[in-house]
């Protein structure tokens, strides 16, 4: 059948959960040689996530829709997994016996958002959620050495558990409503009941648990911890691929009211507000960088709502293109924390001092990296806000993209704390140099040419993502 | 804007690039070849003063308006172009910017900390500045601006000078503040542009209401004001200069200040013109208090930078004030003044920084005496404060005198307020030149040598800059009222 | 007789409605852990009830299977692994009670005026195939896909449980 | 009366008897068991909508019967995860996991 | 090029005014370590100009019509700033004044400056004053006239601040160039006033328009007592004269040059310029009028007072410029630039002459100087008597003439007060001229013995008088500037002729001057002159006032003969037995102390502490306040984020259960 040539990328991972389980079975644990297996198995994911987008059709009796919207977001998903994979080859922050079982789960969940991203029915959507869930939970709660962190997995769990709840009894109201659970009937009916109470609460209720993935207020409460207490490459993971499933879903569920309700829309504008500006001044007081980084993105969830919330073909581009934007400069950071801390400790921000000569390079890729987080050309990071905010301007929404702004320069604020402290403090008692081997340095390099050349050539980009927004509407 | 005119030698491209290029080769270079580095960009600052130059002269006054046009699309479905075009408002800051880039790398020619970050930086932040002049896309202009303003952090943190970390975010922050407002401007006027093209002339053709023009030129202005150190919004300027090394301080006060009164009048007086005049009295009325509390603010300092920290408040309230008339003069003398305040302050800067090398430090109580150990440094510090002071035949008298003259006309009782602030200038800036220089042969620094001639250099070509257009101020006013009359009509 | 019918009904409705409740009830408020449960089973063996008042015996026995049978237990072993019985019961904060008692019943209340307010409608053509096999067919067909990952859900839930119980799966490493 | 708000209302009871459990209880169990009951809120919710307004009854079984897997699985990672917290605190009091803050 | 060539006049012109520039530049560039070639090219400029000027005034003395020669220096819009040349007349005896001048002192110079370190510099700074001078007394446009004018003041204050190493100069030269400066603004202001009210700035057309009352006379009146104050700055006018005293800081010959002959009298120069412009507003003139007056009387009374001989001369210098604008302002154009032109010559003289004094004994204070036996230097001494019997309008000098003429104008004035007024000057300028001639001349106890070298400082001691210590510091001569690397010890040879050349050439001048009175008034007047024979008309029918006038300068004369001049004299004049008045006029009538106050109190104390604690505390520390409210508020939020799960799940539930609720509601 045909057709099943459209679940190939899906079908690719399942394959490669299937080759690490596996390996899992093994009596010895050999981690060198599963991280090479992982580097190759996912970097042919990427490839066949590249061959495979620009496949289109519905399969599983239309519950399932690969359009280019699915095939971009899975696109993203597959690189932010190679790239996490790629940065693990010092996995010290999980037991060496339990590597394949990391890969294992790291895989299934990219799996379940490259469902989550392609489902347009609301139990598939429920499923791949709570599988990605599950993957993450369990990835959290496997940190070795935990006593520090041992309480992540639970409360990671219990704010998953309970939004989940909340995202089901939306879905509930929603079946309700609409009778229907595929999205493309959703669509078409539930913008006429938008003045329904039922309607509405069972949409934020339902996107409560989409909210909770994209750590967007209030639905943040996990990510401080969880960045915190996550072995390193799986905050990694979290933080990069993990945001771009939530995105796509967010955007789509956004989507639903097809922008009928101006309530609906002030209180996504409340959110995102209150996301940024909650991030940000958070984020200030922070001395452990990936907790620092958790309510960035905290933050950082705020800004797409900008995009998203303009419920426009361009604001769902625009986001499309922030998450894109976001997965990279977001990596580019995590992937400098992991080499310094290849011991898989948390970094201190005072712990980069002397970076500059300890690793240039690396030093200027968390530059560039923060820089473009807090929006600052040329990289990518500003194009994306840029984006984002012209979408909202379009709609008239001033003075949230001049909150937005200001929340920039909060950022800009705490990111420059660490950039000076990557260049500009001298260390106390010298850090052991950073290793960085050849793959490490060509990654680097690489994401330091795609933050600037994303972000100022954006054209053929924006012109992706436009085309992937317009998908979700046919 | 036709394809004709397309056909020539991207020669704003190549200015562009020569930063960009030495920003990329300089980060080639291997650590510890530091000649290296500098040499490599003396000669990239160089190519790009040499093609300025050679813009200035191609440049054809007669037939005025934008001229070495280049226009792509860059980002179709927003309308952005890759737009760039020199007329006679950005030319002489073209200039401008590659004198004071190729003097400040003179200047830091005895660097010795960290040389190749600093030149990598350094062109980074110059890119940003060509860009913003070049550009004229309104995406393209914000995209430089910013290019030319986060540099600034790490200059200021790694080699500054008193308090340089506290001065270096205040700065960076407070700069990037200002953008809170610009870009939302921007937007703002593209989304209400109808065309949907960021296109400035495209947009100006357009026209907005004038509801519109009123919130995008506060913004704008506001926005581009923190940098052009309007008052209130510029203390950021004299804690950012003192903390900054020379030749940072150099082009930030030299040319960075003026991409904030370069945008007031690039994209907030030629979008809305309306907004412009519904503003033009606030814009005066800061303007003025700019000038006269700069110069009163400027007289307590004991910090040679604190001092002409000030004085660029006060100065570059002139240029505000020139501005906010709408008359061709006042906008002919807003230009002139920043580009004869850019070389002035450059030389300024310049001078203490030499001063602060050798001294390490920059209290004026601390100094005095010191014509008689650098007679030659001595100099350049007091040359550079009568073209402050506005003596004539130096480059800021002309622009001083045409924007009194407007605003004495427009704003009667502000202007003579404002030419009431030349007094107190004049009084602090003989004030610090006399406590710093005159008086005994102070024995602390007798030891130090005068200028070398390698260091003399730079400063003569700044002096030389302002002398020559200050006897020869047509070289320069023709240029830009080539541009200012046809704008000035537009409005 | 119908009355008498109708009445039974009722009443048998009212009933598991109150042992659902109640069952709830003992679910979170005592203190000892072993009560909760069996509050639990209480309230799901109600909540299987209202299935069988929805008209479905199907669902209704597999609530009883997989919560009670499967669910309840996994959570009695869990008590049973991690904590011994006798050790005393934490005290409560009463502030903490409180909000949470304000919080919950703003919610609750919220949402029962969300499912009073709202018009529900009927779909307009009501299908009356209730059979087990429909959702049988249904689930190789339509849910086909979610049919199929529910079971890797499964697999990862099982793994997971074991790795992360940290009862490794490799004595050695 | 059987109609479908008394079986909304129920839900919604369920739900926020739940949630109360979930923000007050400290034993971590006893949040889960909370965490089981508001799943059920849900799923009674489903089934009354299936049994009083749906076009097919089918759909809302499914779903339930989907639901209820997943809380199978949710318990199973959530009580894992609860066993290894006790094993390295020796206590499942919820109170004692507040290290991280600010 | 080819256009200069081809007009011998605008090649002089153009040769006259920026040769010295040129020089400038050379030596400030190139020839700096070189100070005898500075010199020489300095010197070699401006005696270039000098011929230049002399040939100007030889080719056009009988042109006319005003010959102008321009070319914009800078349009912008409608305005128009020409640069050119405007020969008239006027210009061009003031062209010739200042070459002249400024030739005398740079060859005095070389004597005098010999072996100053700072030789060089001052050959620049003088070629530059040269420059600026020239090229503004030549100006045909106001604004070109302003511009020379404010680098006149720069030359000034570089020139007063020569010997940066003393505080006091640095002092004088800031006060000076500030105190001018605030002229200066409302110079401008006048300007552009005239500018926005009239549109053209040419001089000739100024006025032309005034007098055929092509302008509104509110405009007249209001530019014209702007342009006014620039007068009051440059010429030292009430109430800005303070700076020209304090101004005898730089070296001798500078206050020969700038601060008596030719910078200072810039703004008479300015007015005679303007006259009809002014002429056209009797408000402006009488104003002016009367602050000539008051002027040349405070001024006078300062003079009276000091024992420091630059002092003297300096404060003579102020009043003789407030008696021009008496003239000027009394409606006679030719009697104040005749005495402008005679002042010039004499003021120059007497400075260069107590230069070599100062030279000589390293002493301001005139009781060294005649101690040290300053009768036997012959020459100056000569020249010296001279100079100061022209400044007290005795005979045949040429101060008697252009006294009389404005005395004539005075008379001719309804109003007789001013007369008295002028007489009343005539008679303290004799009476201070003299008593420091007499000093000099017969010192109360010559002490033969004495070495010429031996500073005399602790006599200044002696002084009773209180000054304040600011112009203490700047009162102490320019003595200790050029230190005594050289000297005399050279012998008297070339340095003491280069000195002494000068002089006697100044002398001749004074001497003759006087009687070319009619030829200039011909030749400023034009044909008006001839048609009615001159202004002021004094003639025939005003023999009382000529006696009058004359006989307050000899009675002055007398009187410190009387005081300082005969045997057994007390030397101490009548001012020690009035020690208020002394004081007072010691003070300088408490003008500097009443500015200074207001400075310190207004300006330093007030405004400025103001604005600044405005700008640390309220603007910056607002910034900052700011900036720490973030972060606090930061600190406050993120309590939010307590570890405590349950409080965060309850922020959470609260938020979704109220967004519910607002939803039902």
């Amino acid at each position: 059948m045909m057709k099943w040539v459209l679940f190939i990328p899906e079908l690719y991972y399942v394959l490669m959960a299937v080759v690490f389980f596996a390996l899992s079975l093994q009596r010895k644990s050999e981690p060198r040689r599963l991280y090479t297996w992982a580097v190759i198995l996912s970097g042919v994911g990427v490839l066949v996530a590249v061959l495979s987008a620009r496949l289109e059709g519905m399969v599983f009796f239309d519950a399932y829709r690969v359009d280019l919207y699915s095939q971009v977001f899975k696109l993203l998903l597959a690189l932010g997994t190679f790239w996490v994979v790629l940065t693990c080859s010092e996995l010290e922050g999980i037991d060496s016996r339990q590597h394949a079982e990391f890969y294992l789960f790291t895989f299934i969940c990219t799996l379940g958002m490259m469902m989550l991203v392609s489902a347009v029915e609301l139990l598939t959507i429920y499923i791949s959620v709570e599988l990605s869930s599950y993957c993450l939970y369990l990835l959290v709660a496997m940190r070795r050495k935990t006593d520090e962190f041992a309480e992540t997995g639970i409360k990671y769990f219990m704010v998953g558990s309970t939004a989940s709840g909340f995202m089901v009894f939306g879905i509930s109201y929603l079946f309700g409503m609409t009778h229907t659970t595929y999205v493309a009937e959703l669509m078409k009916v539930l913008p006429g009941m938008m003045t329904e109470p039922a309607a509405i609460v069972g949409l934020v209720l339902a996107l409560s648990g989409f909210f909770f993935k994209q750590a967007l207020f209030p639905f943040h409460i996990w990510a401080p911890d969880v960045y915190q207490g996550a072995a390193n490459q799986v905050t990694t993971y979290i933080a990069t691929a993990s945001k771009m499933a939530a995105a796509a879903i967010v955007i789509r569920f956004v989507g639903f009211s097809g922008g009928e309700s101006a309530v609906f829309i002030k209180l996504l504008v409340v959110l995102s507000i209150l996301s940024m500006t909650f991030g940000n001044l958070v984020a200030i007081i922070q001395k452990d960088i990936k907790r620092l980084l958790a309510y960035s993105s905290i933050a950082h969830a705020g800004y797409m709502m900008i995009g998203i919330l303009s419920m426009t073909q361009r604001g769902y581009a625009s986001a499309i293109y922030y998450a894109l934007a976001y997965l990279i400069m977001n990596f580019a950071c995590f992937m400098v924390i992991l080499k310094i801390a290849d011991d898989g400790h948390n970094l201190k921000i005072k712990e980069l001092a002397g970076l500059h000569k300890r690793s240039p390079l690396l030093a200027m890729t968390l530059m560039l990296g923060l820089f473009g987080l807090a929006g600052i050309p040329p990289t990518v990071g500003f194009t994306g806000k840029f984006l984002v905010f012209a979408a909202a301007l379009e709609q008239g929404y001033l003075t949230l993209v001049i909150i937005g702004m200001i929340n920039a320069t909060i950022s800009l604020y705490y990111y420059l704390i660490v950039i000076k402290a990557a260049y500009l403090l001298e260390p106390v008692n010298p850090y052991p140099p950073v290793r960085v081997d050849k793959w490490t340095k060509s990654l680097a390099i690489f994401l330091v040419i795609a933050m600037v050349y994303v972000g100022i050539f954006p054209d053929q980009f924006v012109a992706l993502t436009e085309a992937a927004a317009r998908s979700l509407f046919i | 804007m036709t394809s004709m005119e397309m056909a020539h030698f991207p020669i704003l491209t190549a200015i562009l690039m020569s930063t960009v290029l030495g920003l990329i080769v300089i980060m080639f270079i291997p650590d510890g070849r530091d000649k290296l580095v500098k040499q490599v960009s003396l000669v990239f600052s160089g190519i790009g003063l040499i093609l300025c130059l050679w813009l200035y002269h191609a440049y054809d006054v007669e037939k005025g308006g934008l001229q070495f046009v280049e226009r792509t699309l860059w980002v179709k479905s927003l309308g952005i172009y890759w737009f760039m075009g020199v007329d006679g408002i950005n030319l002489p800051m073209l200039l401008l910017t590659a004198v004071v880039l190729f003097t400040g790398v003179l200047t830091m020619w005895e660097l010795e900390n960290r040389v190749k970050e600093f030149f990598a930086f350094t062109f980074l932040l110059v890119a940003g500045v060509y860009g913003v002049f070049m550009s004229m896309d309104l995406f393209w202009i914000f995209v430089w601006y910013d290019v030319s303003l986060f540099p600034m952090y790490p200059l200021i943190a790694i080699w500054g000078g008193t308090r340089k970390e506290y001065g270096g975010m205040k700065l960076t922050l407070y700069l990037l503040a200002g953008s809170v407002l610009i870009l939302p401007g921007i937007i703002y006027l593209w989304a209400e542009g109808g065309a949907h093209t960021f296109d400035l002339f495209e947009l100006a053709r357009g026209g907005f209401s004038p509801q519109v023009q009123n919130i995008a030129f506060l913004m704008l202005y506001l926005g581009f004001g923190v940098l052009a150190g309007v008052w209130p919004f510029h203390t950021w300027s004299p804690v950012g200069h003192v903390a900054a090394p020379t030749a940072v301080s150099m082009i930030h006060a030299g040319v960075l200040m003026k991409l904030g009164a370069y945008g007031i009048l690039r994209l907030g007086m030629t979008l809305c013109p309306e907004g412009l005049v519904y503003w033009a009295d606030l814009m005066a009325l800061l303007a003025t208090v700019g000038i006269v509390y700069g110069a009163f603010v400027g007289l307590a300092q004991t910090d040679l930078k604190y001092v002409i920290g000030y004085s660029s408040v006060s100065h570059m309230g002139i240029v505000g004030l020139g501005l906010s008339t709408m008359t061709v003069n006042g906008i002919n003398g807003a230009v002139f003044q920043m580009f004869a305040h850019g070389v002035m302050t450059a030389l300024f800067f310049s001078a203490v920084g030499y001063i602060y090398d050798k001294t390490h430090t920059k209290m004026i109580p601390d100094l005095g005496g010191l014509s008689k150990t650098m007679p030659v440094a001595s100099a350049f510090f007091i040359i550079a404060a009568f073209a402050g002071i506005g003596v004539p035949c130096m480059a800021s008298f002309w622009a001083e005198l045409l924007v009194f003259i407007s605003a004495v006309q427009t704003y009667p009782v502000r202007g003579i307020f404002a030419v009431l602030g030349l007094v107190v200038s004049a009084l602090f800036m003989l004030r610090v030149v006399m406590s710093t220089f005159y008086g005994e042969k102070n024995e602390r620094w007798a030891h130090i040598p005068d200028v070398p001639m390698s260091l003399a250099t730079p400063r003569i070509i700044l002096v030389g800059v302002i002398v020559f257009f200050g006897l020869f101020p047509r070289m320069i006013l023709d240029v830009i009222q080539s541009a200012v009359i046809p704008f000035v009509s537009s409005l | 007789m119908n009355f008498m019918t109708e009445a039974m009904a009722q009443a048998a409705f009212w009933i598991v409605v109150g042992l659902t409740l109640a069952g709830a009830v003992i679910a979170v408020f005592p203190r000892n852990i072993v009560y909760n449960v069996l509050g639990l089973v209480l309230a799901l063996t109600g909540v299987a009830g209202l299935y069988v008042f929805l008209g479905s015996m199907f669902i209704g026995l597999m609530q009883l299977l997989i919560y009670v049978g499967a669910i309840c237990v996994a959570i009695v072993f869990a008590i049973m692994l991690s904590r011994p019985l006798h050790l005393e019961v934490p005290q409560r904060k009463l502030p903490k009670v409180l909000l949470a008692a304000m919080a919950s019943c703003l919610f609750a209340i919220a949402l029962i005026g969300v499912s009073l307010r709202t018009a529900w409608k009927p779909a307009a053509e009501r299908g009356t195939d209730w059979s087990v096999a429909t959702i049988g067919e249904l689930l190789l067909t339509r849910y086909d896909l979610v049919f199929e990952v529910i079971s890797l859900v499964l697999l990862v839930a099982i793994l997971g449980a074991i790795v992360t119980a940290g009862f490794s799966r490799r004595l050695t490493s | 009366m059987n109609t479908l708000s008394t079986y909304l209302i129920i839900a919604a009871l369920l739900f926020g008897l739940g949630l109360l459990g979930v923000l007050q209880r400290r034993n971590l169990i006893g949040m889960l068991i909370s965490i089981e009951l508001m799943l059920n809120g849900a799923n009674i919710n489903f089934m009354a909508f299936n049994r009083f307004l749906a076009p097919e009854p089918a759909v809302g079984q499914i779903i339930t019967l989907f639901v209820m897997g997943l809380a199978a699985a949710e318990a199973a990672i959530g009580l894992s995860i609860i066993l290894a917290l006790f094993r390295k605190f020796r206590s499942i009091n919820v109170e004692r996991a507040q290290q991280m803050r600010g | 090029m080819s256009w200069l060539f081809k007009d011998p006049v605008l090649l002089a012109a153009v040769l006259c005014t920026w040769l010295p520039f040129l020089s400038m530049a050379v030596i400030l560039i190139f020839t700096r370590h070189k100070p005898q070639l500075s010199s020489y090219i300095s010197i070699g400029a401006v005696s270039t100009s000098l011929i230049c000027a002399l040939y100007l005034l030889i080719k056009l003395v009988h042109v006319g019509e005003p010959v102008e020669y321009r070319t914009a220096w800078l349009i912008a819009d409608d305005i128009i700033i020409p640069f050119g040349y405007l020969f008239d007349p006027l210009s061009l005896l003031m062209l010739l004044i200042v070459a002249v001048i400024s030739f005398l002192v740079q060859v005095y110079s070389l004597g005098y400056m010999a072996g100053d370190p700072g030789f060089s510099r001052y050959y620049a700074f003088q070629s530059l004053f040269a420059w600026a001078m020239m090229d503004m007394v030549i100006a045909p446009g106001m604004l070109q006239l302003y511009i020379f004018w404010e680098l006149v003041g720069l030359a000034s204050y570089l020139l007063i601040g020569f010997y940066y190493e003393k505080w006091s100069a640095g002092q004088a030269g800031k006060k000076a160039f500030v105190m001018t400066r605030l002229g200066d603004i409302g110079f401008f202001l006048g300007l552009i006033l005239l500018v926005l009210g009239f549109g053209d700035l040419g001089i000739v057309a100024m006025n032309e328009a005034a007098q055929a009352q092509a302008i509104p006379s509110y405009l007249i009146t209001a530019s014209a007592l702007l342009i006014f104050c620039g007068v009051i700055g440059k010429s030292a006018q009430f109430p800005l004269l303070t700076w020209l005293p304090d101004a005898m800081e730089g070296p001798t010959p500078v206050s020969a040059l700038l601060h008596s002959a030719t910078m200072v009298a810039a703004g008479v120069y300015m007015f005679s310029r303007i006259f009809p412009f002014f002429a056209a507003s009797p408000t402006a003139m009488a104003i002016a009028l009367a602050i000539g007056t008051i002027t040349m009387l405070l001024s006078s009374t300062m003079a009276m007072a000091t024992y420091d001989i630059k002092q003297v001369w300096a404060y003579s210098t102020v009043s003789q410029l407030g008696f021009m604008v008496m003239g000027l302002a009394a409606g006679g154009y030719f009697a104040g630039v005749f005495h402008l032109t005679t002042h010039a010559g004499f003021k120059a003289l007497l400075f260069l002459c107590s230069g070599v004094f100062i030279h000589e004994y390293h002493s301001n204070d005139m009781r060294d100087i005649g101690k040290g036996g300053g009768r036997s230097l012959k020459i100056p001494m000569v020249c010296m008597t001279v100079g100061a019997l022209a400044l007290s309008g005795v005979f045949p000098f040429s101060g008697f003439f252009s006294k009389e003429a404005i005395m004539g104008v005075l008379a001719a004035y309804p109003n007789k007060i001013w007369l008295l007024a002028g007489l009343l000057g005539a008679l303290m300028t004799a009476y201070y001229s003299f008593r420091l001639i007499f000093m000099i001349l017969f010192p109360k106890k010559v002490d033969a013995t004495m070495p010429h070298d031996a500073v005399h400082y602790h006599q200044e001691k002696d002084d009773k008088i209180q000054i304040d210590h600011e112009e203490a510091a700047a009162g102490h001569g320019a003595a200790h500037g050029h230190g005594s690397s050289h000297g005399h010890e050279e012998g008297h040879g070339n340095v003491f002729w280069y000195m002494a050349w000068p002089l006697i050439i100044l002398t001749t001048i004074t001497l003759v001057l006087g009687f070319f009175q009619h030829s200039l008034e011909g030749f400023l007047l034009g044909h008006a002159a001839d048609a009615h024979g001159g202004e002021g008309g004094h003639g025939a029918g005003h023999y009382a006032l000529l006696i009058a006038a004359v006989s307050m300068g000899l009675a002055g004369i007398a009187w410190a003969y009387y005081e300082f001049g005969r045997k057994g004299a007390s030397q101490e004049g009548f001012l020690a037995r009035l020690p208020k008045t002394q004081a007072l006029f010691a003070n300088r009538w408490y003008i500097d102390r009443f500015l200074r106050r207001f400075l310190d109190r207004a300006i330093y104390g007030g405004l400025t502490n103001v604005f600044t604690r405005n700008d640390r505390r309220v603007i910056d520390g607002g910034i900052d306040g700011f900036c720490l409210f973030t972060i606090g508020s930061g600190r406050l939020f993120s309590f939010l984020q307590s570890g405590m799960l349950q409080y965060n799940l309850l922020v959470m539930v609260a938020a979704v259960g109220l967004v519910v609720l607002y939803f039902v509601v």
